[in-house]
């Protein structure tokens, strides 16, 4: 037992004990806590690495939680997908932190960064567990974390926002556990692999019940991405939020689909009797109009930040458009598109902050405010920001788009597919592009804002996560390569069946 | 009438009764319906071990460690966990609510605030003319 | 390879000189220019170097791989197409930056107009030597947001802005169309290679999905290249300083739209559809343009118009699909860059000299700045096809090729537009030039100011016009083997062999191009007339259609999305059960089997039904009761305690003590909430509302007990749990099998579960140390008492009862935590109920008292708690096993005798640590404010009574 | 014997939560609710204690325990609630 | 049927039976009682009496027919018996207070409302004690 | 010494009474551990209870006694009366007992044996603390009620608590 076999357990052990420290320093020694807090990110972020690594040649670690096997004791499977989420997970992290602790965000309330850090558990273990239940409880850990997070500087708007999205989120938990709990009733399990494979001989008698079950778990995880119509709790809760918070929850809706992509074809497949693919007949709709709602939404909204939570909307149906395949090209694309928006809609909600702190009053809604010192500045990193969330070159968006656009040409529905996304991306630049210029070009009668003038490290956090996007565009090749990996893995069940359960699996 | 219908019966009340509230407008109704779901999903995730009477999952001597001389213990063991995080939940929501009517003075789910706070319309496409020198 | 690095330099130049520049942008616009310049001269140069190799026959090519699963890579080649239109890019680059240095006033941001149109440049020339069309399609978007930028340049003028956001709607909307086409074509030709898909171009017109792909690649072109009636935007982007009109506007980005025309000839043209649908949309945006340009007053927009009615001739020519055509589109293409480029500058000096670019208020300016006057009526006169010059030319191959093509079955069609066409040309040619520098000055003020300006401004001009001069008397020499090289590449084919010359003899063409030049006289010679009846005539305005269609699509989407997304818990939880339900019926109807199992029902008692009868009652009774809320809550204990009993009855037991122990501290924590909540609020929801939720309700609980009845008539097959029981005791080392779960064979769930639970704490804290502050914090300073209270805050037979409790219930505590492991009880139960001892003692005492006694903070008991769980998994680790793996042995000491210790144990203390805190937390932070609150009662109440005693 | 006897005990503890019932749905006041859940408590006890001895095994009896133990909590809280409305001050 | 065993059944039956009644009659007396503060009383039967058998029939049985020696059955006795008198107090003390606010939904009963005691001191409920009197337990 | 150790023996003795009752088998091990609760608990909880009283043992078992029967005696009264007694014919009414105890222990037990008893609820104190007011279900002699009381418990109570 080397240090490298706890490769697995790392991404969550390293949060869930930054939490408790930086708990107990921060009131006295802040520096230290914040110190903690970066460094957990860091390493979260190595150890990611180190197992994207490991994976990246298709092995797949499983890693028995108290050593008991697979599937009596909690596993953790880490694959391609895992890894990447957790990669993903971390860079993010560390740039809303980085947002938060320039911008002083974590001082505006108490225990920001336990809260951060727990956040990061909650969804290094929802990507990394391979048992359904296991994956409830860190949900609710990314979740509770998420109210506080969301909380953070309270006022009015985050207070009645927050009711909302924390009743909904309650209600989806209340589903999830009876999905949970007429599952194990069915197939006395709740290893993801090992139920795999028992649905395979659930008795015809017993259909019925296994397709409620996995409906009613599948529409849990669309209540998570905020698939229409299950998306009307998403565009104010994000809208008002502490911008680096928000920044983070641009990979909460994506635990939903990924929460998706790892049960449907793992639990959900071939030979699920009458649950094989439960979602398919709905997704693909379902994600059109999300798609449709949610560019539609950039272009009605009136403020940055509304425009940001909009297109996490947007993304986020995009995204299923894709996953809808279940081919391995789709669901590559798909990936690819998931990094790229996750990265694109949190410079989003930054780029609307930094606007926001330099507007004062005006904060980065659509009317015209005076100028303010670094405007073109600013507005350039809003363009950049806003081509690729629509998706224009040369910004990886572009290339997520055709790599969609040409995975889906193969299915029935292509006219559709293409129609929303070609549609969608114009609504968008429309959208941005209105809003931007009000925001950025217009000068309101009475000229410079009369305030000291602010530091421009806030742009770092920003300008971070839109280099990321370019390095992303960059290395797409290697990058969509990975991807395409990634779903192939994961549209085999059977191989991550073996390393989970080892001889059981036959 | 058997306890498997009462049982059953009794988690679809609760669940009637936990939608109805949770509709309603005023945060503590909620509440209230959210603590009914709660009750009837434990009862639920319970019932997936089944109605077992007089034999709890309780090693003793005599019975040993076969299965069918026990309940199922592992529905038991997700309840527990359930019930606490619930219980946080529940916590949480309650003192959010009260929070809320405290910032806004309203009791309403919604804070008493339907649409948005923003401006209307662009000032670009209304000011356009007006601008013109 | 052999160009590879000149081709990468190529390309890259214009980019780095943009970087450069944003860089620099403080820097004096001198350094700008020269860097802006310097970049296109030195493309200009390389180019040059390989253009001999080109026109010779020679395809110099380079390829990178990008994304392969894609088949986008990053190939570039120059083919003498590509040539061409580089050299008009960059040359006259070169020349507008020249002129930009002069026009720009002082004080302009130098550094983003300069860095804009090098990335500009960038994405033009990029257009024209990618080698892969994805590559293409980057480039091409790229030029619609550059020419955004450059629109908008002066974001102070509201028509800049929305010119910028016209062109950005109109051309990127194109783009995403030709997204599209260029995919699918890719996808029908089998590669996104522009040089394979060139030679397969019989595969891509076999195709069925032809059509779409020609329709979508054709709203690219047209949009970008201002056919009617995608036209609108150009004339808008006027609003731009001149020199960006004079690039953009008319040497090069509206002909990207004509570049990928001649590009995808071989692939796309020869059909009737293809001939049909271009040829008739430029033959129309021809006539339009030319017709619209006779009657504008604006310089620029006069200049825009005939630009968009000189790029639908060239667009008519490639629709004819023949190699002749093509020759003319491509020579005229030169013509059109030369002098149009000439006269957008010639108009940038007028303005800047005369303060204006009405026409109506200038003329006779020929003798004001005589410079200017002779490069302008010059360059018109090439416009208007007069010989000696280039135009001329190229409208005499037009004239001859015309005969040829026969529209809507009709042969004379074409020719009779086309010449009304050029005669309309010839008319806003001469209408230019002459109510411009010949005749009397029409108003005073600006021709007293006007003078030719400085060479620097006027070079650049006179250096095209020359060219175009040059075009006409020496096209042979100066133009053939460029033009047979391209017409070669476009056809992709070897040229057929012409004859570039002003006279050809007595022909058709020639009469016809008499015609025109007699008509246009004439439009002038009567063109108030004509203005007048143009100014009677309201023709529909595409324009002003974007504009309302926009307007329209802007309150309507706005209006849906605002109503659909009110922020509305109601609605959004009616969606959620909504979608719930439909699911489940779904489920129910198409999953098919049995509903009710084999398993034998077990015979209930009367008792269990009395106790299923007070579920049932308690459970109406809160949801009638749910606004009297006190006895709500009463009714909500009943029901927990009902609860408690089947977990009792069903074998249990730790469930039981579980719920009994939550359900207190639940019901504390809802009275200390229900405190500061209105009692008894007024109804809100309407009766059709509450039936709707109620039929909702009924269904969701009918289905969900359903569920769960199907479920418990199911015999269960095999569990894992089996596996769970026969390892608790040897495994696990306890005889509580929920327990070794709880803490061994699941403990990361009960860790996770712990964690939640002191996120909640944390989470509470935080939302309510802020209460006292606010607008929060005045209301709970404004908080009043509903009803009369009893004076009496700490009964004294309850204090005297809490304090032999405490000692008590923490034994209990401590009990139920030891042999949780063995037996029913363990540390989150002995939490709640040690919590529960204390939270008597805070009942009982008050907060103050009872808090002064408080040991630990519970903050610290949280961190702790967690800490000590993971250090138990840590520890395992460090014995070489796996997290969370559990230890335990018995020991024996004298007296005490045997005793069993397990990691379990430590494990389990976290709980203990963790639950407690957050419980604590959670009520005690509760009970302040509530306490708060009542402090500020309190204090107000002297007041008061001293008001009585005044009144 | 014994058996009769069980019968008979659980039949009057029913018998007692349903007399409870009615008091705790027929008031006329919270208190008088109050105190029917109050004795409800005390009759599940009764049920709980009459369960262990019809199964012979001791593993329900904490819940008996705990019920006697923090039964009474609620029943101060909610008169408490009545009295002062602030239960903890 | 002599000997141990039947002793134990006979006297657990016995106990049953009693501690049962005693609960009916307690939960019957809550129904019929005129008013809450007569309601009051039926209760403390259950408590005292009726679990006390109960409770005594479970030690016996376990003791004489199972041989497994159990008092913690002593234990609910004893809790029950620190904290009924106090819900009995807290509830008598909500029916004074609800008297004195004349609420409809509580009548008096026909012992009406108590008289004040001697002296110029109330009633706890209708005055906070005095400090330093035992009444001030908790020491505001 | 002891006396910081064992701040209350009696609680420590009633801890391990509890304690061996609970966990139900006479172990070392068992004796042992509540031995440790028994000084652990009292140490932990002593702030909890400022000025505790001491008390006799021997009295307090006779009281204890005497209590348990009367509690016996009174549940069959009450249970005639509930039964058989008619609503017209009952006499509920108000005691005003004064009280010769004077710390709030005491007169918390003497009011807790009033209530465990049936018939009769302590239902306040006097904001004085001299009086304890009761209410007793039937009750045709009060006076006689109250000497009752005063004589049987109230006696009692003052031998226990010193
Ligand atoms: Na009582
Ligand atoms: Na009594």
């Amino acid at each position: 037992m080397t240090f490298a076999d706890h490769l697995p357990i790392l991404p969550i052990i390293i949060p869930a004990l930054a939490a408790p420290f930086t708990l107990l320093v921060m009131r006295r020694r802040r520096a230290i806590g914040v110190g903690i807090a970066l460094v957990s990110c860091v390493a979260m972020l190595a150890a990611g690495l180190a197992m994207l690594v490991r994976v990246s040649d298709g092995t797949i670690l499983a890693y028995a939680v108290g050593q008991w096997p697979a599937p009596f004791g909690v596993v953790l499977v880490a694959d391609r997908l895992a890894a990447l989420m957790l990669v993903l997970t971390a860079v993010l992290a560390l740039i809303a932190l980085l947002h938060a602790v320039v911008t002083r965000a974590d001082r505006k309330g108490w225990h920001f960064h336990p809260l951060f850090q727990f956040q990061l558990m909650g969804l290094n273990g929802a990507f990394l567990t391979g048992d359904l239940f296991n994956l409830f409880v860190f949900f609710e850990v990314l979740l509770i974390a998420s109210y506080g997070l969301m909380l953070h500087g309270q006022g009015p708007a985050r207070l009645k926002a927050g009711v909302q999205y924390v009743v909904v989120n309650l209600v989806g938990s209340a589903v999830f556990l009876i999905a949970l709990g007429l599952l194990y009733a069915i197939t006395g399990t709740l290893n993801m692999a090992d139920m795999g494979l028992k649905v395979a001989m659930v008795p015809p008698a017993d259909q019925g019940l296994l397709r409620i079950a996995a409906l009613l778990l599948v529409s849990v995880f669309a209540l998570k991405a905020a698939v229409a119509p299950l998306h009307l709790w998403l565009a104010r809760t994000y809208a008002v939020a502490t911008p680096a918070v928000a920044a983070l929850f641009a990979i909460m809706t994506k635990v939903g689909v990924y929460a998706l992509i790892r049960v449907v074809p793992q639990v959900f497949g071939e030979g699920a009797g009458a649950a094989a693919w439960v979602p398919a007949p709905y997704l693909l709709p379902a994600a059109l109009v999300t798609a449709g709602i949610g560019f539609a939404g950039v272009f009605a909204a009136r403020s940055l930040s509304e425009q940001a939570a909009y297109a996490v909307i947007g993304s986020t149906g995009t995204l299923l458009i894709a996953v809808a395949g279940w081919t391995t090209a789709t669901l590559g694309a798909a990936l690819y598109y998931l990094v790229h928006s996750t990265f694109a809609c949190a410079a989003l909600f930054l780029v609307a902050d930094v606007a926001a702190r330099r507007r004062g009053p005006f904060g980065d809604s659509a009317a015209p405010g005076p100028e303010f010192a670094g405007r073109s500045a600013v507005g350039l990193l809003f363009i950049t920001a806003a081509i690729a969330a629509t998706g224009l070159p040369p910004v990886s968006g572009f290339i997520g788009k055709l790599l969609i656009l040409k995975s889906t040409a193969a299915l029935p529905d292509w006219g559709w597919t293409w129609g929303v996304i070609l549609g969608t991306t114009l609504i968008g630049v429309i959208g941005f592009a209105r809003v931007g210029s009000a925001v950025f070009w217009q000068a309101a009668p009475g000229d410079k804002i009369p305030r000291a003038p602010i530091s421009s490290a806030d742009c770092a956090a920003p300008v971070l996560a839109l280099a990321l996007l370019a390095a992303l565009s960059a290395g797409a090749g290697w990058a969509s390569a990975y991807a395409d990996a990634a779903a192939a893995q994961v549209l085999d069940p059977a191989l991550s069946a073996r390393a989970v359960l080892g001889e059981r699996a036959r | 009438m058997s306890y498997e219908f009462l049982v059953a019966s009794g988690i679809g009340v609760l669940v009637a009764g936990g939608i109805f509230l949770a509709l309603r407008a005023r945060t503590f109704q909620v509440v209230l319906g959210l603590t009914l779901l709660s009750y009837a999903v434990n009862l639920f995730l319970f019932a997936s071990g089944r109605l077992v009477i007089g034999r709890p999952p309780i090693w003793d001597a005599v019975r040993g460690g076969a299965m069918r001389e026990y309940t199922d213990p592992l529905p038991q063991a997700l309840v527990l966990t359930a019930i606490v995080i619930t219980f946080g939940m529940t916590a949480f929501v309650v003192i959010l609510a009260l929070r809320s009517f405290l910032e806004t003075g309203s009791d309403h789910v919604d804070g008493d605030i339907a649409g948005r706070d923003a401006p209307d319309e662009i000032a670009d496409d209304a000011k356009a003319q007006a601008e013109r020198p | 390879m052999a160009f590879a690095l000149t081709l990468l330099t190529l390309a890259a130049l214009p980019f780095l000189a943009a970087l450069a520049i944003a860089v620099l942008h403080a820097a004096p616009r001198a350094v700008q220019s020269a860097i802006a310049g310097g970049a296109s001269a030195a493309g200009t140069a390389l180019l040059a170097g390989l253009a001999a190799p080109v026109i010779g026959g020679a395809v110099p090519s380079a390829r990178w791989a990008w994304v392969p699963q894609l088949g986008l890579d990053f190939t570039l080649m120059v083919d003498p197409l590509g040539l061409m239109f580089a050299g008009l890019i960059l040359g006259i680059g070169l020349l507008v930056v020249i002129f930009a240095h002069f026009y720009l006033e002082a004080g302009e941001a130098t550094g983003r107009f300069f860095a804009s149109l090098m990335l500009f440049q960038g994405a033009m020339l990029g257009i024209v030597i990618a080698g892969n069309v994805l590559l293409l399609l980057v480039f091409w978007e790229l030029t619609s947001l550059a020419s955004f930028l450059l629109i908008g340049f002066w974001q102070h003028k509201p028509e800049a802005r929305q010119g910028a956001r016209m062109a950005l709607a109109v051309t990127g909307g194109g783009g995403l169309a030709l997204i599209g086409g260029m995919v699918l074509l890719g996808l029908v030709a089998g590669s996104f290679d522009l040089a394979t898909i060139l030679t397969r171009g019989d595969m891509v017109r076999a195709s069925p999905l032809y059509p779409a792909i020609l329709a979508l690649v054709l709203i690219g072109c047209f949009t970008k290249s201002a056919q009617f009636p995608f036209h609108f935007w150009l004339p808008h982007a006027m609003a731009a300083p001149t020199p960006v009109s004079a690039y953009l506007h008319s040497a090069t980005m509206v002909k990207a739209g004509v570049f990928l025309l001649a590009r995808l000839w071989p692939v796309l043209a020869g059909t009737d559809l293809y001939t049909g649908i271009v040829t008739g949309v430029g033959l129309i945006t021809m006539i339009f343009g030319a017709v619209v340009a006779l009657f504008r007053h604006d310089l620029k927009a006069i200049l825009a118009y005939s630009t968009i009615s000189q790029l639908g001739m060239m667009v008519m020519l490639l629709g004819f699909s023949r190699e002749a055509a093509v020759l003319a589109a491509s020579f005229h293409i030169l013509n059109h860059a030369a002098f149009k480029a000439a006269l957008f500058m010639s108009a940038g000096i007028v303005e800047h000299e005369t303060g204006t670019r009405d026409i109506r208020r200038l003329g006779g300016l020929g003798k004001a700045m005589p410079v200017t006057a002779l490069i302008a009526t010059l360059a018109t006169a090439s416009m208007a096809g007069l010989p000696p010059l280039g135009g001329f030319i190229s409208k005499e191959l037009m004239l001859y090729e015309t005969p040829k093509i026969a529209l809507l079955g009709l042969p004379w069609l074409v020719t009779v537009l086309a010449t009304l066409g050029a005669t309309l040309s010839v008319g806003y040619s001469l209408r230019l030039a002459g109510h411009l520098f010949f005749g009397t000055p029409r108003a005073a003020e600006p021709f007293a100011r006007a003078h030719d300006p400085g060479f620097g401004m006027w070079a650049a001009p006179a250096l095209l016009t020359v060219l175009a001069v040059l075009l006409g008397l020496v096209p042979m020499t100066l133009a053939a083997p460029l033009m047979g090289a391209v017409t070669g590449a476009v056809v992709g084919a070897p040229a057929p062999a012409f004859d570039l010359a002003l006279w050809h003899g007595v022909n058709l063409a020639l009469i016809l191009s008499l015609i025109a030049v007699a008509g246009g006289a004439v439009l002038l010679w009567r063109h108030a007339a004509a203005l007048a009846l143009w100014e009677r005539a309201r023709l529909p305005d595409a324009q002003v259609m974007f504009k309302m269609a926009l307007a329209f699509a802007d309150t309507w989407v706005r209006k849906g999305i605002v109503a659909v997304h009110t922020p509305s818990l109601q609605r959004m939880l009616l969606a959620t059960f909504t979608v719930i339900v439909a699911l489940v019926i779904e489920g129910a109807l198409t999953g098919g089997g049995a509903f009710t199992g084999s398993r034998p029902g077990l015979p209930a008692p009367p008792l269990a039904i009395i106790a299923w009868a007070l579920l049932i009652a308690a459970t109406a009774a809160v949801v009638s009761a749910s606004r009297q809320r006190l006895r709500a809550l009463i009714f909500v204990s009943v029901i927990g305690l009902i609860v408690s009993l089947t977990f009792v009855q069903f074998s249990a037991p730790d469930l039981a003590l579980t719920q009994i122990s939550v359900e207190v501290v639940t019901i504390l924590l809802l009275l200390l909430a229900l405190n500061l909540l209105p009692k008894a609020p007024p109804l809100l929801s309407s009766q059709p509302r509450k039936w709707r939720d109620g039929a909702l309700a009924v269904t969701g609980g009918v289905l969900i007990g359903g569920i769960a009845w199907a479920m418990l008539t199911r015999d269960p097959g095999p569990s894992i749990a089996a596996f769970h029981i026969a390892n608790a005791k040897p495994g696990g080392g306890g005889t509580n099998v929920v327990n070794v779960i709880l803490v061994d064979f699941r403990a990361f769930d009960t860790l996770g579960e712990i964690i939640v639970l002191g996120i909640a704490g944390l989470g509470i804290f935080a939302l309510l140390d802020t209460a006292a502050r606010g607008s929060a914090g005045s209301r709970l300073a404004r908080w009043q008492e509903d009803v009369p209270h009893s004076p009496e805050r700490h009964p004294m037979m309850l204090v005297a009862a809490s304090r032999i409790i405490l000692p008590l219930t923490l034994t209990v505590g401590i009990y139920l935590f030891l042999r949780g492991h063995n037996q029913p009880g363990g540390g989150f139960i002995a939490a709640l109920v040690v919590a529960i001892a204390f939270l008597v003692q805070y009942l009982a005492a008050g907060f103050d008292w009872s808090d002064a006694r408080r040991r630990f903070g519970e903050h610290q008991l949280i961190a702790w708690g967690v800490l000590a769980a993971m250090a138990t998994g840590l520890g395992a680790t460090a014995f070489g096993a796996n997290f969370l793996t559990s230890a335990f042995d018995y020991f024996s000491l004298p007296l005490i005798g045997k005793f069993e210790l397990a990691s379990a144990m430590l494990f389990d203390t976290g709980v203990f640590l963790t639950v407690l805190g957050a419980v604590m937390l959670a009520l005690a932070q509760l009970s302040h404010i509530a306490q708060r609150a009542a402090r500020a009662q309190a204090a107000k109440r002297p007041a008061e009574r001293q008001d009585g005693g005044a009144a | 014997m014994i058996a009769y006897a069980l019968a008979f005990g659980f039949a009057a503890l029913g018998l007692a939560l349903a007399l409870n019932l009615w008091r705790l749905v027929r008031g006329p006041g919270l208190a008088d609710r109050i105190l029917a859940l109050d004795t409800m408590v005390i009759n599940v006890i009764g049920i709980i204690v009459l369960a262990g001895i019809a199964s012979g095994s001791g593993t329900s009896f904490e819940a008996a325990l705990l019920l006697a133990m923090v039964g009474f909590v609620g029943t101060v809280a909610f008169a408490k609630f009545l009295l002062r409305g602030d239960i903890i001050e | 049927m002599i000997g141990d065993a039947s002793l134990a059944e006979v006297l657990t039956s016995a106990l049953i039976v009693l501690g049962s009644t005693i609960a009916l009659i307690g939960s019957w007396g809550l129904v019929r009682l005129p008013s809450l503060i007569e309601r009051l009383h039926a209760p403390t039967m259950a408590t005292t009496l009726g679990l006390g058998a109960l409770l005594a029939a479970s030690v016996v049985w376990f003791q004489l027919a199972r041989g497994m020696w159990t008092a913690h059955e002593l234990l609910i006795t004893l809790f029950l018996f620190i904290t009924a008198p106090v819900t009995a107090n807290m509830i008598a003390k909500v029916h004074l207070h609800r008297m004195r606010l004349g609420e409809t939904d509580a009548p008096p009963g026909p012992a009406g409302r108590p008289a004040p005691p001697p002296g110029d001191a109330d009633w706890a409920t209708y005055e906070a004690p005095h400090p330093g009197t035992p009444g001030d337990f908790a020491g505001d | 010494m002891m006396s910081r150790l064992f701040p209350h023996p009696g609680l420590s003795v009633l801890l391990v009474i509890v304690w061996m009752v609970m966990v139900g088998d006479f172990t070392f091990a068992a004796l042992f551990l509540g031995l440790v609760v028994a000084v652990a608990v009292p140490l932990f909880t002593a702030p909890w209870w400022p000025g505790r009283p001491k008390l006799r043992f021997v009295p307090a078992i006779g009281y204890l006694g005497v209590v348990l029967w009367d509690i016996v005696v009174a549940n069959f009264q009450v249970a005639a009366i509930i039964l058989f007694k008619p609503t017209r014919a009952l006499q509920p009414a108000w005691l005003t007992i004064p009280l010769e105890l004077t710390t709030p222990e005491a007169i918390a037990v003497f009011a807790g044996t009033i209530s465990l008893t049936p018939g009769t609820v302590s239902s306040d104190v006097s904001a004085c603390g001299q009086y304890l007011l009761v209410h007793a279900l039937h009750a045709s002699d009060p006076a006689r009620e109250i000497a009752k009381v005063k004589a049987r418990y109230e006696a009692r109570l003052k031998a226990v608590f010193v």
